[in-house]
């Protein structure tokens, strides 16, 4: 099973023929051009056969598992189904051919307002921009909001709160803001202890609180109310990350728990496709007295209809060029109009159904460390027989044409698989990975050492990640 | 219409098992006084109902006929693989592929757009995709203050005004001092506390800069200052000598293969030199061989520097990016190969600087710079309302009115020609120009 | 733009281990004097300009924002999963699976198409598509005399005009002699030298059938005759009695999950009686065991009857058919499933039924006929040509007048409507009629 | 590896939602419909989630074997490369939703016209048909035209040649115009003897000849010339199976060796995809005489235009509904506007090329009954050491992941494997069934019974046709 690079395909002359003909009189291009910037070498990049190219990429996509091929339980990642109608409406030609800076985009306009009115309603915020690219740029720009926020009232805060349990992106995204943080660890049931926010809080200095809720163990915390009526008490703001707020769609709302300003994902929540990592979106929404801090541009009613601002003086600036990840704007737009208000609620519930499904089907086995009713996800901690670990399952699960959950993470589980089926999975899939989890946990006592060797059905078998860190090999 | 498989049946066995009698069971953690009844939203649609009403929303925008427009996003022909390869679901709809051994595919994918990334840059590595150029730009300014421990910027005149505020956002964030330098000043402006000096070439105004000056006057005059070079268009490469031909750090540029879609999505390269790697934000991905075998195979690598692994200490808090229009990108990049790759620049290069050449012989039409340019030029207008009034009549999308970004600049817009402009497009565009000057 | 991989070097190692010097010489065996210098046909097009030629094309088809029309090919429709499923090139780019172990997958896809159709239409064996519904009525006037060693074929009156001139070709071929009946004469028509009797229903005018009459007179009249039902538009048979409760022994019809892409490709659905099933035309899929285990999987068979095998004594010389298309119809068929189909059936019967009411109460528009119709009705107008200019100026795709295939049904039109005609859409549609009528 | 079918799926309740909603009042449908016609059991097609018929059929492609995966060597089928850029032709919106009976269809109607005349020009014909769904209804049309001209002519003529080399279609086709067949066997260069066709052709009741060529074991009849001018002579016809142009594009016509009717398989020459078996196009051209007996609608050019043409007295009536598989033709004229005049020449050329390279490469350990210089394809006669056969052969390549070439056809070779590549098969990929095949033969000298047990590596193992055939289960 030799690797085969795509650029070992090339032939010295073969003709792909993709661009139009040349139908003007060309010049000299050093008439165009100086020495100094005139490419003389060719570029390395072969012309290769289109059939080779097809063969080729037909080929890698079948060594690659997606949601596609079954279930895909990386938890606090939400990879539900990704309808085939989402990607017919994002390729109209109508959107897919416009440009940004055309004047005729009434309709492109109108689907930003529209889709961030839509978001308002579902999270009870009061505005939303859409042009962050994805969630960290989403948490980037929420954060840059509380700065300017007290940049312009004038109060010096240097500190943001995070629980523990937090994802990565969330201490990281407030350092880029200038922050610090304070670190709060989770108690017992996974929740904020209100004593050290309070605490924290009185400082004086504490610009406000970050927080997933349901958090990455997948607790909602009980104490929501009292915890932003806190962080508000000492002039803080609250940050929602919107990572997991697909078990709550049409059940509750962020913005009536208090939050300030939130991020989304609209490719976890709002069912765009991963893409292997992107291209995805981070919406954020604000409570009306952050409205001017928004980034630009933004879209606006007025009286005569929908315009463009780009100038507010408070604005927190501009996060990348035009209007965002558009095409991702659509996908979404299409998928809260499929689902409207009851289908949102449906996906919401049979989220927290499923995952509570697997959870009491697996509990017998595998220790859950928060062990209640969970909403969408919930985390093992697998110290497992025989000294198996949760990198040894996942691979067994691999073996088994199943995807692994999000391992190593929380942080605050030391073996976790973090487990989120999200509600587009049915029944049968999901009794089929409770049947796979509970031969590997046999095969914990019976054939350990087999696990800790796996994966052995895939392309390869278990790789280096630290032969590749420390010698790294990053193009042939 | 929505996505849930189960029906009631399957809903009760599943509850049951659960030990709950009904799905508000499953929320009683949630305080009673947060319980919304419903959402205020429509009911859902059927599928042909939301294809009907998305298509009559997305006609609400005009689709011209051909664009004479450019300013940061272009109109390129994309070859039909491209759409074939990103439709391929095992693709487009799996996730960062954190378990390596169930997605070599993608994986490989990827480290073969690094591997073209650096063949058609010339510099030494690259990450696999930031979400733009402009937030590559300010990335790359934040990762200049890393490798120097200094935190002042400067950007030369002649950025896309879209790309200075998306730095100036990020440096502001970072309390990183921002400046933009006319090119008659940068000698003076130069000095070691500069931590990096940005510039674009070709710049908004479609001129090549004179890189070689550039790079020898900061390398002069600012000692450690990071140079980072970055473009819009990076069809260009076609006929540009590479940016690692020049003494540069970091090089950026929004993608290749995708098409304009009000903007986005769209990605950001970023690519850098050997020894700026473990300064790099994003992913990487790179080889490695089995623990228990002989067998090579690809993974994530490099991720100490990530923020699932360092958090607040992270380089950025970039994570998931734009990998499916990375995809595109390579596809794009295979596909063209190197004859194609060249036949674009040839062919831009060539048609917009016919179009500048015809347009300054129209009377009262003056081009404002003599520089070269590649794909795009400023020129004076007698009437920039007329002349774009015009355009759109003849089902042309006009050239952008530099007013657009700089309200005292009334008179000169920015044009921009592609491959994808005929000559029929081109004389009609001609014809109208010079019509508008009567 | 070609597709050959090879270059030049390539090309050379291979012809030298060929063992010849040049291409020319590979065609030695072709007589000199019919080699060709050149073909007198244009050069190739890049990718960009075939793309632009074959839209612009294309456009010189008017494409209407709703259609009244159906006659043989209708506007449903399509959800987007069927477009998705046949773009999978593993699908599209196969051929029929001769080498089953590596074909798995089409050969399961062909196996669930045939169990969807039997449990659409209680027939008991189906094959695995011919053509369209039109030769696949030829085909069971074929099959028929096969059946019952006779050969004069019955035709009711009321088939559509293309249909009936198809099995008459066909049947000219084989020597079979053909008759239109109409429903008053049938009785007398019917005797014991009938090998088949074939009908439509809805019929091309719209109308249903009184089919237990029909096959209880044929049973009466005509030993051994074979009774063959079609039917252009199956999606009636989300309301419609199945083909399989009626007294019949052939079903055939066009297939669903298709545009209309001027008339094909699509399919002809073929579904027969156990009892005939070895007289059958057309590739069928059967499962079968492995020889070597216990495993189960799927195999062409029943191929005893084809050409390939039987060469001259084959029941027909039909082999590939319309394999996608199937799938296509598989698709459709699983998307919408039993609620699905009934819903269309049901909006089709309620819509064309509600305009069909509307129309009649417009002065000067007259229905001719009173039997229950499906999605299309004939009415008779006061002035046909100011009533199809209208509606072209409506941007609705009108109706088709009688006249195209009965020159002295001059007054009348077919009138067709589907779910696919909003209630807008409807009412703009009667506002025409009345226009017209002024 | 149990087969699970699409109807083991569904749920009972599911809601999948693709139909408009239904926007006007309803009336009972008794009043629409009598109790003998209106359906009242449920039709037993489960309703499906979404979800699962996407993975469903995801899952099923994965099982198939195709061109995209690798070479795909058929024998007389020609699988080449099916270019992406015909099924986005194919799905313009403007050709793929127009009515067959709109009157606005000049595109359309342009377009056949175009293909026509190109088709005209590369087979040396005056006119075509495009109307014929397939190649074996091109067949048929070819052999009614036959007996439309001898009946308008009041010649009786009731058999037609066919020679024992010729495809199944061939005598099935020709029985399906009331002619009897006569077999002529073939020589021992795979020719077509000229004594044997003067003495059938002297019976004076035969109509003509059917021929392929170059034949089904590759080789160009080099008495082309004197076979036509043999059946001319006796007042015949000469009809040429367009199966396997491929090789000869550009290089010599048809028409001009002297054929009077042809039919062409769209989906192999002219790189339309196979779609698993259809949908195809078999046009059918025809020289200036039997112009009159073509099928109707036919596009004919006139003073004013393009016009359509329907009730010519002599036309052998119609074929089937409206203007055949449009979309086909939409596919095939791409793929000859891609290519042009050159682009056609090099297909052609390097079919040939790859055919000799393959048999060349394999004829010392294989038996190539008809070892010369060979066009688009050669037949291999695979009896072989220790019994090995041809059928398990075929399956240690499926074992490769490659493809089989045809087996047992023709019928002229007993253990035949008919090998085409294609001229989209570069070199690698034929160095790598070389290779396969090598090792393959190495195999029935090393372990036999692996061969004659095989495929190993697929998802079923050998299957029983035989069983299939005898107890036949044709549904679920």
């Amino acid at each position: 099973n030799k690797i085969q690079l795509i650029f070992e395909k090339g032939y010295e002359t073969t003709k792909n023929n993709f661009v139009p003909q040349m139908d003007i009189d060309e010049i000299p291009l050093t008439e165009l051009l100086t020495s100094d910037n005139l490419r003389t070498d060719e570029i390395n990049i072969p012309d290769i056969p289109e059939f080779e190219i097809v063969r080729h990429f037909t080929n890698l996509s079948q060594k690659n598992y997606a949601v596609d091929s079954g279930i895909y339980p990386l938890g606090s990642c939400t990879m539900k189904y990704n309808p085939r109608i989402n990607e017919k409406t994002a390729r109209l030609p109508h959107f897919a051919n416009i440009h940004p800076l055309q004047e005729e985009n009434e309709g492109a306009i109108e689907l930003i307002y529209n889709l961030g009115k839509d978001l308002c309603e579902i999270c009870g915020m009061d505005a939303f921009t859409l042009n962050p690219a994805a969630g960290a740029q989403g948490e980037l720009t929420g954060i840059l909001i509380f700065k300017k926020y007290f940049e312009v009232r004038g109060e010096k805060k240097t500190k943001i709160i995070v629980p523990d349990s937090a994802h990565g992106t969330n201490p990281a995204s407030s350092v880029m803001a200038g922050f610090d943080i304070i670190e709060i660890k989770s108690d017992e049931n996974g929740e904020l202890p209100l004593d050290q926010l309070e605490f924290a809080m009185q400082e004086g200095d504490v610009a406000g609180l970050m927080l997933t809720n349901p958090n990455t163990v997948g607790m909602f915390d009980r104490n929501i109310l009292q915890i932003t009526e806190i962080v508000h008490k000492y002039g803080g703001l609250c940050y929602y990350d919107g990572a997991n707020l697909n078990p709550i769609l049409g059940m509750c709302r962020p913005g009536d728990m208090g939050f300030d300003i939130i991020h989304l994902n609209l490719h976890k929540t709002f069912s765009t496709p991963h893409g292997g990592g992107g291209p995805g979106a981070g919406p954020v929404g604000v409570k009306a007295d952050l409205i001017p801090y928004l980034p630009c541009p933004q879209v606006i009613s007025t009286e005569k209809g929908l315009a463009c601002m780009d100038n507010e003086e408070t604005t927190i600036g501009r996060l990348r060029s035009f209007w965002g990840n558009f095409g991702v704007l659509v996908r979404a737009y299409t998928y809260i109009l499929a689902l409207g208000a009851e289908g949102l609620r449906r996906a919401g519930q049979n989220a927290v159904l499923n995952a509570n499904y697997l959870r009491v089907s697996l509990h017998e086995k595998y220790a859950v460390p928060y062990d209640r009713i969970c909403m969408h996800e919930f985390v093992i901690d697998a110290h497992l027989p025989n000294g198996v670990n949760a990198e040894d399952v996942a691979k067994a699960l691999l073996d088994r044409k199943l995807y692994a959950p999000t391992s190593y993470f929380p942080l605050i589980v030391h073996e976790a698989l973090m487990v989120e089926p999200t509600e587009t999975e049915n029944k049968r899939e999901l009794d089929r990975f409770i049947e796979a989890m509970l031969e590997i946990y046999e095969e914990t006592i019976n054939n350990p050492e087999h696990l800790k060797s796996g994966p052995h059905n895939l392309d390869v078998g278990r790789l280096d990640a630290t032969l590749a860190a420390r010698k790294p090999h990053l193009k042939d | 219409m929505d996505y849930v498989p189960h029906d009631k049946k399957t809903m009760e066995t599943m509850l049951a098992k659960i030990g709950v009698s009904s799905m508000e069971e499953l929320y009683e953690d949630i305080p009673k006084s947060l319980l919304l009844e419903k959402l205020n939203l429509p009911e859902g649609l059927s599928e042909a109902d939301l294809l009907k009403r998305m298509t009559v929303l997305s006609k609400k925008n005009h689709l011209y006929r051909t664009a004479f427009i450019g300013a940061g996003s272009y109109y390129h022909f994309i070859p039909s693989l491209v759409d074939y390869v990103i439709s391929r679901s095992e693709f487009f709809t799996a996730y960062t592929p954190y378990q390596a051994e169930a997605s070599q595919g993608f994986l490989q994918a990827i480290y073969e757009y690094q591997s073209a990334i650096t063949r058609l840059t010339k510099m030494d590595v690259t990450n696999a995709s930031m979400y733009d150029v402009a937030s590559a730009f300010a990335e790359a300014a934040t990762m200049c203050t890393f490798a120097t421990r200094k935190s002042r910027i400067l950007m030369l005149e002649g950025m896309h005004p879209e790309y200075i505020e998306t730095v100036n956002t990020y440096c502001w964030g970072r309390n990183i001092q921002t400046e933009i330098v006319p090119l008659t000043k940068l000698e003076e402006s130069l000095n070691d506390d500069c931590a990096g000096f940005l510039f674009q070439s070709p710049n908004f105004y479609g001129e090549i800069e004179d890189i070689s000056y550039l790079t020898k006057i900061v390398r002069e005059k600012a000692k450690k200052c990071k140079i980072v070079y970055g473009m819009p268009d990076p069809t260009c490469l076609g006929i540009l000598k590479a940016p690692g031909d020049y003494d540069i750090d970091i090089f950026v540029s929004e993608g290749m293969g995708l098409p304009p879609s009000f903007g986005g999505p769209n990605l950001g390269i970023f690519a850098t030199t050997s020894k700026l790697m473990r300064k790099m934000p994003g992913r990487v991905i790179g080889v490695t061989k089995e623990i228990n075998g002989e067998g090579e195979g690809f993974v994530l690598t490099l991720q100490a520097r990530e923020q699932h692994i360092r958090r607040e200490k992270a380089l950025s808090n970039i994570c998931s990016n734009q990998s499916l229009c990375m995809l595109a990108c390579l596809v794009y990049m295979v596909c063209l190969g190197k004859t194609g790759l060249k036949q674009v620049g040839t062919q831009n290069i060539q048609k917009a600087n016919y179009v500048k050449r015809e347009m300054a012989k129209i009377p009262g039409y003056n081009l404002k710079e003599s520089r070269a340019t590649y794909n795009e030029f400023v020129i004076e207008c007698p009437n920039v309302d007329k002349f774009i009034g015009k355009c759109k009549e003849n089902d042309i999308l006009p050239p952008l009115p530099l007013s657009h970004y700089f309200p005292e600049r009334s008179s000169e817009v920015l044009v921009c020609v592609t491959e994808q402009n005929s000559k029929e497009d081109i004389e009609l565009f001609l014809r109208v120009a010079k019509e508008a000057a009567l």
